[in-house]
């Protein structure tokens, strides 16, 4: 089952657990044995604190749900501090999500994030505004993700994986501009930005009125979009968005991801990683498939 | 405390009207369970509640691993709770968050609950109980029909009531009983609507009172990964989830 | 409940059907009354025949479907011969949804639509690919957009609703670019764009890969976009994506749409758009609004 | 004919396996059915069933307002119709598309079913034995258990059986039956998985038989609004739905 990502990124399986969604990996260990897994992403990190917004912070919708948690975390030098330790250890591959608001942000995160001798890679979040560009995020221009990509690229100097926000009109010319720009991997997709009103209160549902949407609504979306950067790049492409059970992430693999991540669905049962990952070998073996990479780009049309 | 995820079948079921009690039978042993922990329920056939729906203990007898739940009716998820019928799966994840402190003997203790906010405090009073001391319970409705297994409750400790129609009990709010007027309490504990906590909250500080109340903020994981169920706190944001759902209220920015 | 959308276009309640999906209405007429309406839109409409995509054109997802119909229709002039005289005399507004490939198209349709005394409007469908242009649909560049408008705009004298896509990145951009040119209103979302798999068979479940998303699945996006055009444009904003019900209903007009479409819903239940209609007028009154107008935009936030 | 939206209680379930009927009984008069039209059933509780299903009408009692269908369980939908309760309220939009042609009296007509897609020739048998016409029928299945109802569809006309297996009737697909040797048609119906209508459509074209054949394209809306169940016919794209689900072969380009 094991999947080369490149550039010391050796995953034991082809599933990761999505960042924002699995903590730190600890509030799952009752439920999954992490050794099953791939690997897990954790929490949205930046270089400095931040309290996040104001709750409330979710809204359920048809499908799926919105969350504007606003990357809550305790800054890189905590994680490094006092989280890594505990995690470091952990019989999967642990990765680091690091979010900025600025440039120089991700890149001194980045830095001092390469020093973590088990952390193998950094999952790169560019759907974060940049306040110094008028909050537009980094990953919506070509531009922007190229800046950011090679500003990391020239300090971080393990697997950087590249997530992409779906929120932009051609995803293959951004993934290729982060290919382009230094990228061992990119990841999609992100939160779709959405929004819930409350009719009977006539107020919004989140605290800062949008949100991102996750779960299974979205992943019709996801297919698509890691099919088109499938085709566009030559690096590897971790798929996400709505994946629910193996069948979803089949299709992923055949859309032409190589590896995938399982976000909201670990809300809905904390147990359900373990299980994709077994039954990706199930569908394997009913189908004849002797590595898992076969079905990397495996579809027919 | 190990958390579980685990299927329960539905052994016995009261109808209370607007709210229901679900006894839940697990077939292996039950975890440890501390008052004022909650499960997180899977609700199926029911197409828009797509996340699990968190709900108190409110009651557990280790010995036949079964757990009670008194749901209300709010909306999808719980109305089709409601629909569960004899021998029907429930999937669980539990048990989450940590519970209610436990006082000590000799400490005189108050418990309220407003509406459905009672849930909890049925576990909490019979594990007092079980530590020999006898709680008071405070409970408050809007009408006579709010107060749910009230000879139930008065068994575990002497039980004073409000409704706001004055159908049973004294008229009013909880606030407004004639107790807090004859008694002092060393711990009040509270869970209902975030307006009556407030309001216990600010009386039991202006007494100078000990007091925990149980949150109720919109979830998601229930287990602490996603920070969507924060509370502002003096600690900054913390997950009800996980750090709650009961807070002392000294800790919260109320 | 009357919405004047400016141009002659007034609606006698909020509540029109979403061209592709009230077929020319004479298919709903033994469930809805078409007169407790504010209007239907009729299928897409190009100047030539149009076969359409091969079967199969539609795939479930979660909350939602996909479709790849690829806009089958028998062009402008059968529309006018034989349709036309059947659907005009409807006691409601008659909007054609037109579409092209090329500017020229789109130009020589709306010429013979103008002719059309009772059709008040058309609804300009500008997620179409350009073939000139690549395949590159007009309504995802403020360039492809205005251009489309503005030529449109030149020979059609009544209302000109333009209907915008949601694969961009930036939907306000895009709506006051089609109001620059000339657009009397906008409505939105078009569908998403999707793919689904059928992962025993490593097939794409549509003959032509990908599809439009749509369905309560899209509402938290439409939601979205509703509200950040109506803050960016001063014209009417008509929302449409997902809606099902009163409350979703009332949601996007909070949002800021004057009016609302709905497509998929219909679907599910051939008399939803006539309780649509029917609730937000409860709600109104429930809420002591005066008038269907106090929703518009009336969220606090 | 009048198309309606209406809500049906389940007065009689027969379980078959994988299969189960459906006896539906409405509170107002049904409209009129023509034999091969079929209806959109609403299916609650099942999460992702988000469109309606499409499903032939197997028999119709037009004194009860009864409509009765023949389920087999594919996925979701159609294991949670199966799960359907005796008094469960199913909405139903009816009825759709365009039925069989009634041949002439006097005629030779042999309807063909394989699988599931027997389902609408009951209702069609029994319009023709109405109409003093007793059908021939030809059933076919991979297994003796996919026969379903046998004995009643016996009761409307002389019946032939092949299974893919030969636990009943000849072995082999309908296709191989030793009845075409023996018998000429006049006019030959079928309902089956699209290879072995095509299988029969090609038999009946070598003998210049007239031929229509049910098909069962994947819907959304039913009533010919979207578009999406389009077959391409000499005509071009037509719906199934609308124009449908009937077919003469002659007009299809199989
Ligand atoms: C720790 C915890 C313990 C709980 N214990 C119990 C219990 O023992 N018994 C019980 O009946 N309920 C309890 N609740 C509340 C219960 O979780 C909600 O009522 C339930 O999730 C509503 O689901 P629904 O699908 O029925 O309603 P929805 O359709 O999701 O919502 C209906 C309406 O209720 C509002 N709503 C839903 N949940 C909340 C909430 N948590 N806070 C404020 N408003 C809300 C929604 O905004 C909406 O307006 C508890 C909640 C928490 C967080
Ligand atoms: C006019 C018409 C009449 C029908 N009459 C009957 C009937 O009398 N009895 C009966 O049991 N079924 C009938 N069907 C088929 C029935 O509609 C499908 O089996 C049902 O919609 C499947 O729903 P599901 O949720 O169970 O399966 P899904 O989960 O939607 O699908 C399960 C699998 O079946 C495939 N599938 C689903 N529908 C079709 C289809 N129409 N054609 C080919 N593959 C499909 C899917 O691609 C998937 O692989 C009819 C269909 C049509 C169009
Ligand atoms: C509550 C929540 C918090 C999230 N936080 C982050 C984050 O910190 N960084 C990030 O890159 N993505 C974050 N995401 C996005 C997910 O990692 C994932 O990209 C997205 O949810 C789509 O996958 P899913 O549909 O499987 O959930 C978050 C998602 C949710 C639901
Ligand atoms: C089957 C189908 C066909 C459609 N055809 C058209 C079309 O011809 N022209 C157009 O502008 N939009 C078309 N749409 C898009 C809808 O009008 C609408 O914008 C979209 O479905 C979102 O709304 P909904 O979620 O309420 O369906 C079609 C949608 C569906 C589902
Ligand atoms: S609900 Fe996810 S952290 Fe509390
Ligand atoms: S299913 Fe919509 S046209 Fe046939």
């Amino acid at each position: 089952m094991t999947i080369d990502l490149g550039r010391g990124l050796v995953l034991r399986n082809p599933v990761m657990t999505a960042s924002g969604t699995f903590g730190y990996g600890e509030e799952y260990t009752d439920f999954v044995d992490l050794a099953q897994l791939g690997g897990i992403i954790v929490k949205g990190t930046t270089l400095h604190p931040r309290e996040g917004n104001p709750y409330p912070r979710m809204a359920e919708t048809a499908s799926g749900m919105l969350n504007c948690v606003g990357l809550q975390n305790k800054g890189v030098q905590y994680f490094i501090d006092a989280i890594y330790p505990r995690i470091k250890d952990f019989d999967t591959n642990v990765l680091l999500n690091l979010s900025g608001s600025s440039l120089e942000d991700y890149v001194k995160g980045a830095e001092m994030v390469d020093a973590l001798e088990k952390i193998p890679a950094i999952e790169l979040n560019v759907s974060c505004p940049n306040v110094k560009q008028g909050g537009m995020a980094f990953g919506v221009t070509t531009t922007g993700i190229s800046q950011v990509v090679s500003e990391v690229r020239k300090v971080y100097h393990k697997h950087l994986m590249v997530k992409l926000s779906p929120n932009v009109t051609n995803i293959a010319e951004i993934a290729m501009a982060a290919e382009a720009a230094g990228a061992d991997s990119v990841s999609l997709i992100n939160t779709l930005m959405g929004m819930a009103i409350d009719a009977e209160k006539r107020k919004p549902k989140l605290s800062v009125i949008t949100g991102g949407l996750s779960g299974a609504c979205v992943k019709p979306v996801a297919l698509r979009m890691v099919w088109q950067v499938a085709k566009a790049v030559k690096i590897p492409v971790v798929g996400l968005g709505g994946i629910s059970n193996a069948t979803d992430a089949v299709e992923f693999m055949l859309a032409g991801a190589s590896a995938i991540e399982i976000g909201t669905a670990n809300f809905i049962d904390p147990t359900v990683s373990a299980k994709v990952a077994w039954g990706i070998n199930e569908y394997c073996e009913r189908h004849g498939f002797q590595k898992v990479t076969e079905l990397i780009g495996a579809l027919e049309c | 405390m190990t958390k579980q995820i685990a299927d329960f079948k539905l052994v016995q079921k009261q109808d209370f009207g607007r709210s229901v009690l679900l006894k839940l039978r697990a077939e292996q042993a039950l975890p440890e369970i501390a008052p004022g922990q909650f499960v997180q329920v899977r609700v199926d056939g029911s197409p828009n509640t797509y996340l699990r729906r968190p709900i108190s203990i409110h009651d557990v007898d280790f010995q036949h691993n079964e757990i009670t739940l008194l749901v209300q009716q709010v909306g999808e998820g719980t109305r089709h709770l409601a629909m569960a019928e004899m021998g029907n799966v429930i999937n669980m994840v539990m048990p989450l968050g940590n519970g209610f402190s436990l006082p000590e003997k000799g400490e005189i203790v108050l418990l309220v609950g407003g509406g459905i906010g009672i849930a909890p405090l049925f576990y909490f009073a019979k594990v007092l109980v079980e530590n020999d001391i006898r709680p008071m319970l405070l409970l408050g409705g809007k009408t006579e029909s709010d107060l749910l297994r009230l000879a139930d409750y008065q068994q575990l400790g002497e039980t004073f009531v409000t409704t706001e129609d004055g159908s049973l009990g004294e008229k009013g709010f909880v606030t407004m009983h004639s107790v807090w007027q004859n008694q002092d309490f060393d711990k009040i504990y509270v869970c209902g609507p975030k307006p009556m906590m407030k309001a216990v909250a600010k009386m039991a500080a202006e007494k100078d009172v000990w007091c925990e109340v149980s949150l109720e903020n919109l979830m998601a994981c229930g287990l602490g990964a996603c920070l969507c169920c924060v509370e502002d706190t003096v600690d900054g944001h913390v997950c009800v989830c996980k750090e709650g759902p009961v807070f002392n209220t000294r800790r919260l920015k109320w």
